[in-house]
């Protein structure tokens, strides 16, 4: 019995090892296997963009592998890992089943939870397959552990930017306000979860460098009230409130916040924030948050010609703008899988690890490189030299790029009641 | 008025004692079913070599039935309804992930050793909930698996909520696929066993009658403790197990659907048969696989299934089967 | 406290809530004896042999076995010293045959050492050590009824079957719970050698009963108890005869 | 004094949670775990009939949603729950499946997102005892103090009101005096319901509409009740201002994230100490073993 499994299996191997050759000879459709948490903003919103990009790539006839035209063809999964009552294993037995059931060629998306996406790169490592990941995990330990482990996880690549670099962007907008406004009296509040945690005290450490005066709060996922916090804060006579938060009840704070007329001005990233629905949702109440869309290109803003070209293309297949961090890295991301297999010539993994590796692409958000060592997007604030942040102010009933200020379409405002 | 009567087969009469085997039909009559369940276990990964994905299904479908034949034991034959069962594989991963990530232990060491030491302080951690009853036992231990991610999320110990990465992963999918299988097939058996041996009436005693126990001079405390060590034991194995399969470990080992899905499996099997636990599971996981392209409906139609087998066949297929297999129905005239 | 004396309650008193259940009750038991303990509904029985056997905390007072105080042990400690005890709501493992009844008491630690029965190793051992005692107390060994389940057994034979389990045991105070209730008269008259033959094995027995025209048959001394205050002890003759004993109970009956 | 002023309002908050799910119990003997399931229902029905096909005026949708729920809830009680009255586990496993089925339901119908809100009474905010609080959550307090008084005339001076106090105290003994158990049963179904959907609708203007609120509420109410003593009224309100009280110190002195680890572990070292709960009314005997 042993030994026919064995024989089996060593059959099975070879038949996979041998099929990207036989499917270029039928021209079979390249597989993109989505793992999304598609009953979440993160989930559905990167869902729509690989579709939108799939279906633009398709419609101009393919990708060209080594002379034939093959279509892609997507595959989403629903993970359900932003759920709480779902183990990460359920989330990686999906990505299994893209893998293995849907034959799935290259992986794009998710999983959306940091610690998925971390369990998640065995399970690459292993199944070798090349995964960009778009939406979800900020944390900076995806990138940490590629550089660690050079060659182990040399199949992950993440086109979206992670905590340490959107800490950047917003303490140059944290300098220029203190710089022009004397500001210096920050309130951190965050969820207790490792991304929003690591964000509050970077941010925490990074101000009281700059001599700010600082006061970090960090909440339980969960929490429905954050009077107390929110009172103290206008004790203390902060100017900045500065949130790091994905649950739901984060948007009763910024009611919160503006019924109370605190003298604040709230930024930070903010999921309920992010969605054009949240100006109705509030009321308007949430005017002038300053949220971090991760990606520049998640809301309309002319970072590059291709900006609006892909808001507008988004608008035309989906009734609607692009709703938020997720949207324009997975578009993108099926764009440099796009690139990098035609330049390699093949869907073969390691050699499109090498042309993705050496990418170099002007995109939706700014151009696309992956540093070598961490396989990360490399940012910047000039589209001309990396990916640049999508940093929006709710400005009566918009979202207004802000910052960075070569890709902002306006400045920042004030709440009257600060005046 | 007409009545349903139950008659025992005659070949179940003659072959319940061991001395009464007459013919071969009567031996396959007895040994049929378990040997049709021990071969197919062992079969099923060569089976479905065609199907790469469904194999690993199998591991988590044996996961999932080593957690109902936990809860079957406490719930069904020591009286305790733990909700709590995603409590164990939260030990038993996190334990292993320690000894193989910060400990270097091998797979073959920390699988084991989590297993045993999870067992252990998933028992003592439980021991103050133990007097507690009925409902109250099954709030509490729902509340558990909770209270520890917010610790581990509150103090940011263990990884925080990233969870340990890194973990060694089994050597090859065959070894993956017969561990799993031959310790559940072990913990089904060896608890068959154990349920019917003089220590495993004493539990069950404490199900029926915990008084009468207490005053036959034996502790009940001390019995409901041995009794959660034993499941906990099979909990922890499972968590341990699952972590390696997927090299991590984090809060979301102890996430509600490692305590729901194998209840339900429970109850759809057949409580207190065991059998049913593993038949449940084996079951309610592939369906649940396949209506995977459903998104969260699927959870609705699972939902829907277990209460149906709650309200209207609360005894679940188990019993049912055994019944038709064992007896013949006849209506008889009262 | 005379020498013979096993078993000395002093001044246990219990209230649940403000109810007093028992006040300020003592007695003491002597080896060897049947003990009866009367009283008309709710005047605290059960409440009294529950804070003696440790189920229930007594608010104040000591129980003395042997010289030991064994006051506010644990049950199973309790058991394990000799004292052993049926229960008037009769519950017996149902899920299990009869006989499989006993093994439980018979895998006690009290059973392996006192007990002496040598259940200790191979299975199966104490399966027929416990059709043995089913056997002594009156169940027919050829018969089926053994090995019947537990729940399907009448009522006469689930009393033999609490009394077994106590015999099991092998204590040496055995508390019945008003063993003879529910049962037929033809039932108790089975039952009185019973108690005869547990007497004469050197077994102390406290009964608490209700039915004392058979009680007096086979009990050498008799307490009384109302609303949870001893009003007379003694032997069964001169107790009957006690004017508040006669008042609590009739008093019931014009009710 | 902020401690004061919002140690109240999350106590009320926690309070209005918990009053559907002790209701239920107190009458029914039943865990209702599909308490959150209901909230949350409310709370979409009433966004629902305000936003989307008929967009009616806010107080009609208001009722009606509560109705609808309180509809739901006496359903659940006629066509699944009488069969598996009396075995509470199977009551905690099918109520629970049913509300995760309802949850899950929802998700798939629709609700996902973050845009789905429910209005305030009044918008704004006022200052108490030098303290900044919203409109809002003055009227939560408001409501949550009347339902409180509410109830207790209900269930003391109202003939349905005692019948259903009565089944909550004997069951038998009502029955032999011609209460009709599982007519009460449904009615307090429907009423526990109706609270659970007063309650999301006070409380969810203050964050939004998700699913994963349900499941919240139902711990939140599973904890509060279990600490003050299943099926007691006094019970609830009394811990949920324990549990109010202690999540706003542990956020003033401690640290907030402590939060849910206070609450949790206040379950478990009151029931380990008392394990019926502040006011639980079961026997010693039965209980504890």
């Amino acid at each position: 019995m042993r030994k026919k499994s064995f024989y089996v299996s060593m059959v099975l191997s070879a038949a996979l090892f041998f099929m990207p050759f036989l499917s270029i000879a039928q021209e079979k459709p390249i597989i993109i296997g989505a793992p999304l948490a598609t009953a979440f903003l993160y989930g559905w919103d990167a869902e729509r963009g690989i579709k939108l990009a799939i279906d633009e790539i398709n419609a101009a006839g393919g990708v060209n592998v080594g002379g034939k035209k093959r279509p892609f063809k997507a595959e989403v999964i629903d993970t359900r890992d932003l759920e709480p009552a779902v183990p990460v294993a359920d989330a990686l037995l999906a990505m299994e089943k893209l893998i293995l059931d849907k034959n799935a060629d290259f992986i794009v998306g998710g999983p959306v939870r940091s610690e998925a996406a971390l369990a998640a790169m065995d399970l690459l490592r292993k199944h070798k397959k090349i995964s960009i990941l778009t939406t979800g995990a900020l944390t900076p330990a995806y990138g940490k552990r590629i550089a660690e482990n050079g060659d182990k996880y040399k199949y992950c690549f993440r086109n979206s930017s992670h905590v340490p670099v959107m800490m950047g962007d917003f303490m140059a907008i944290l300098n220029d306000l203190q710089k022009d406004h004397k500001f210096n009296k920050a309130y951190i509040m965050v969820q207790d979860v490792a991304h929003a945690r690591a964000g509050g005290e970077y941010m925490q450490k990074a101000l009281k460098e700059k001599n700010w005066e600082t006061e970090l709060k960090i909440y339980p996922t969960g929490t429905t009230d954050y009077s107390v916090g929110l009172i103290d804060s206008g004790k203390k006579g902060a100017q900045v409130l500065f949130l790091w938060m994905d649950m739901p009840e984060s948007a009763a704070l910024l009611q919160q916040w503006s019924n109370m007329k605190l003298k604040s001005l709230p930024m930070g990233f903010m999921n309920a924030a992010e969605q054009p629905g949240f100006w109705k949702a509030t009321g308007g109440k949430g005017e002038y948050m300053i949220v971090n869309l991760v990606n520049g290109g998640n809301a309309p803003a002319k970072i590059t010609p291709w900006t609006m070209k892909f808001v507008e293309a988004y608008k035309k297949k989906w009734g609607l703008e692009p709703e938020g961090y997720g949207t324009s890295s997975s578009y993108m991301a099926v764009y440099q899988l796009k690139d990098a297999i035609e330049r390699a010539k093949t869907t073969d993994p390691d050699v499109v690890v090498a042309a993705l590796e050496s990418q170099d692409l002007m995109g939706v958000y700014g151009r696309m490189r992956f540093d070598k060592k961490t396989h990360q997007i490399i940012p910047s604030w000039d589209p001309a030299e990396g990916a640049v942040t999508g940093i929006i102010q709710w400005q009566a009933g918009k979202r207004v790029q802000v910052f960075p200020p070569k890709a902002a379409e306006g400045k920042i405002l004030f709440p009257p009641w600060m005046k | 008025m007409m009545r349903k009567e139950r008659i025992d087969r005659g070949v179940r009469v003659r072959t319940a004692g061991l001395y009464a085997i007459a013919s071969w039909q009567e031996i396959l009559y007895l040994v049929g079913p378990p040997l049709f369940l021990i071969v197919g276990a062992i079969i099923l990964p060569i089976l479905l070599e065609f199907a790469p994905y469904w194999k690993r299904v199998i591991n988590i479908v044996c996961v999932y039935a080593i957690i109902a034949l936990s809860f079957d034991f406490l719930a069904n034959f020591v009286g305790l309804v733990c909700l709590g069962g995603a409590f164990f594989v939260g030990i038993g991963g996190y334990l292993s992930a320690i000894f193989n990530v910060y400990l270097h232990f091998p797979v073959y060491l920390s699988i084991p050793l989590a297993t045993i030491s999870g067992a252990v302080i998933s028992t003592v951690l439980l021991m103050p909930a133990l007097p507690l009853r009925g409902v109250y036992f099954a709030i509490v231990t729902l509340m558990y698996p909770l209270l520890a991610t917010r610790v581990i999320e509150a103090l940011n110990i263990m990884g925080g909520t990233n969870g340990i990465i890194g973990l060694d992963s089994l050597p090859n999918a065959y070894v993956e696929h017969y561990m799993v299988i031959i310790v559940m097939l072990i913990f089904l058996y060896g608890m068959r066993r154990f349920v019917n041996q003089d220590m495993g009436l004493v539990i069950r005693g404490v199900k029926d009658n915990d008084q009468a126990v207490r005053a036959s001079g034996i502790s009940v405390t001390k019995m409901k403790a041995f009794a959660v060590f034993v499941s906990s034991f099979m909990g922890c194995f499972a968590g341990a197990y699952i972590a390696h399969m997927y090299s991590w470990a984090g809060i979301s080992l102890f996430a509600l659907d490692f305590s729901i899905i194998p209840i339900a499996s429970v109850v759809i099997g057949g409580g207190g048969t065991l059998l049913g636990a593993v038949l449940g599971s084996f079951i309610l996981v592939p369906i649940s696989e396949l209506l995977r392209n459903f998104g969260t409906f699927r959870i609705v139609i699972y939902c829907v299934i277990l209460t149906g087998f709650i309200v209207f066949k609360s005894e679940g297929i188990m019993v049912y089967a055994m019944r038709k297999y064992h007896q013949f129905e006849r209506w008889v005239k009262v | 406290m005379s020498d013979d004396t096993i078993l000395s309650v002093q001044g246990i008193s219990k209230t649940f809530g403000g109810l007093k259940a028992l006040m300020d009750v003592s007695f003491d038991i002597r080896r060897g004896e049947v003990y009866g303990i009367i009283g008309p509904n709710g005047s605290g029985k059960t409440t009294l042999i529950n804070c003696i056997t440790g189920f229930i905390k007594p608010g104040g007072g000591k129980v003395i076995f042997k010289g030991k105080d064994i006051t506010r042990w644990a049950p199973h400690k309790i058991a394990h010293i000799g004292i052993s005890r049926t229960f008037q709501i009769m519950r017996p493992y149902y899920s299990l045959p009869a006989y499989k009844n006993l093994i439980i008491p018979l895998w006690s630690p009290r059973a392996k050492t006192v007990g002496g029965w040598r259940g200790g190793g191979r299975h199966g051992d104490r399966d027929t050590v416990a059709v043995d005692i089913l056997e002594e107390i009156g169940f027919e060994r050829d018969s089926r009824v053994p090995y019947k389940l537990a729940s399907t057994l009448p009522t006469g034979y689930q009393k033999r079957l609490e009394l077994a389990r106590c015999m099991a045991m092998r204590p040496e105070i055995i508390f019945c719970d008003e063993v003879f209730s529910g049962l037929s008269m033809s039932e108790i008259a089975g039952m009185l050698p019973l108690i005869e033959k547990m007497k004469e094995e050197g077994i102390t027995l406290i009964m608490v009963e209700h039915r004392l025209r058979e009680l007096f048959r086979v009990a050498d001394r008799v307490m009384a108890l109302n609303f949870g205050e001893k009003i007379a002890e003694g032997l069964s003759s001169v107790v009957i005869e006690n004017k508040k004993v006669k008042e609590a109970y009739l008093g019931k009956e014009e009710v | 004094m902020e401690i004061i002023v919002y140690g109240v309002i999350n106590s009320v908050i926690l309070s209005l949670m918990a009053l559907g799910f002790t209701l239920v119990y107190s009458i029914a003997r039943m865990p209702n775990f599909a308490h959150g399931a209901l909230y949350i229902t409310t709370g979409y029905l009433a966004w629902l009939f305000m936003n989307s096909f008929m967009s009616l005026p806010y107080p009609v949708a208001v009722v009606l949603a509560i109705g609808i729920t309180a509809a739901i809830g006496a359903l659940i009680y006629r066509f699944v729950m009488i069969r598996i009255r009396g075995m509470e586990i199977s009551e905690i496993i099918a109520t629970y499946a049913i509300g995760l089925a309802i949850l899950e339901g929802l998700r798939w119908g629709g609700l996902r997102g973050m845009t789905f809100t429910l209005p305030p009474f009044i918008a704004g905010s006022t200052t108490i005892l030098g303290v900044s609080v919203d409109y809002q959550r003055l009227v939560i307090v408001g409501i949550g103090l009347a339902t409180f008084a509410a109830l207790y005339l209900f269930t003391h001076f109202n003939r349905v009101g005692l019948a259903l106090r009565g089944i909550a105290q004997d069951e038998r003994a009502a029955m032999m005096l011609g209460i009709d158990s599982d007519m009460t049963a449904i009615i307090s179904l429907a009423l526990g319901s109706g609270l659970a959907g007063l309650a999301a609708i006070l409380l969810l203007p203050l964050g939004n509409i998700i699913v994963e609120v349900g499941y919240n509420v139902l711990i939140f109410a599973i904890a509060v009740s279990v600490i003050g003593g299943l099926g007691s009224w006094a019970g609830t309100i009394l811990a949920s201002f324990i549990i109010g009280f202690a999540q706003i110190l542990t956020e003033a002195f401690l640290s907030s994230h402590y939060q849910m680890v206070v609450a949790l572990l206040a379950i478990i070292i009151t029931l380990l100490i008392k394990p019926s709960g502040i006011f639980g009314k079961q026997k010693e005997l039965e209980e504890r073993v």
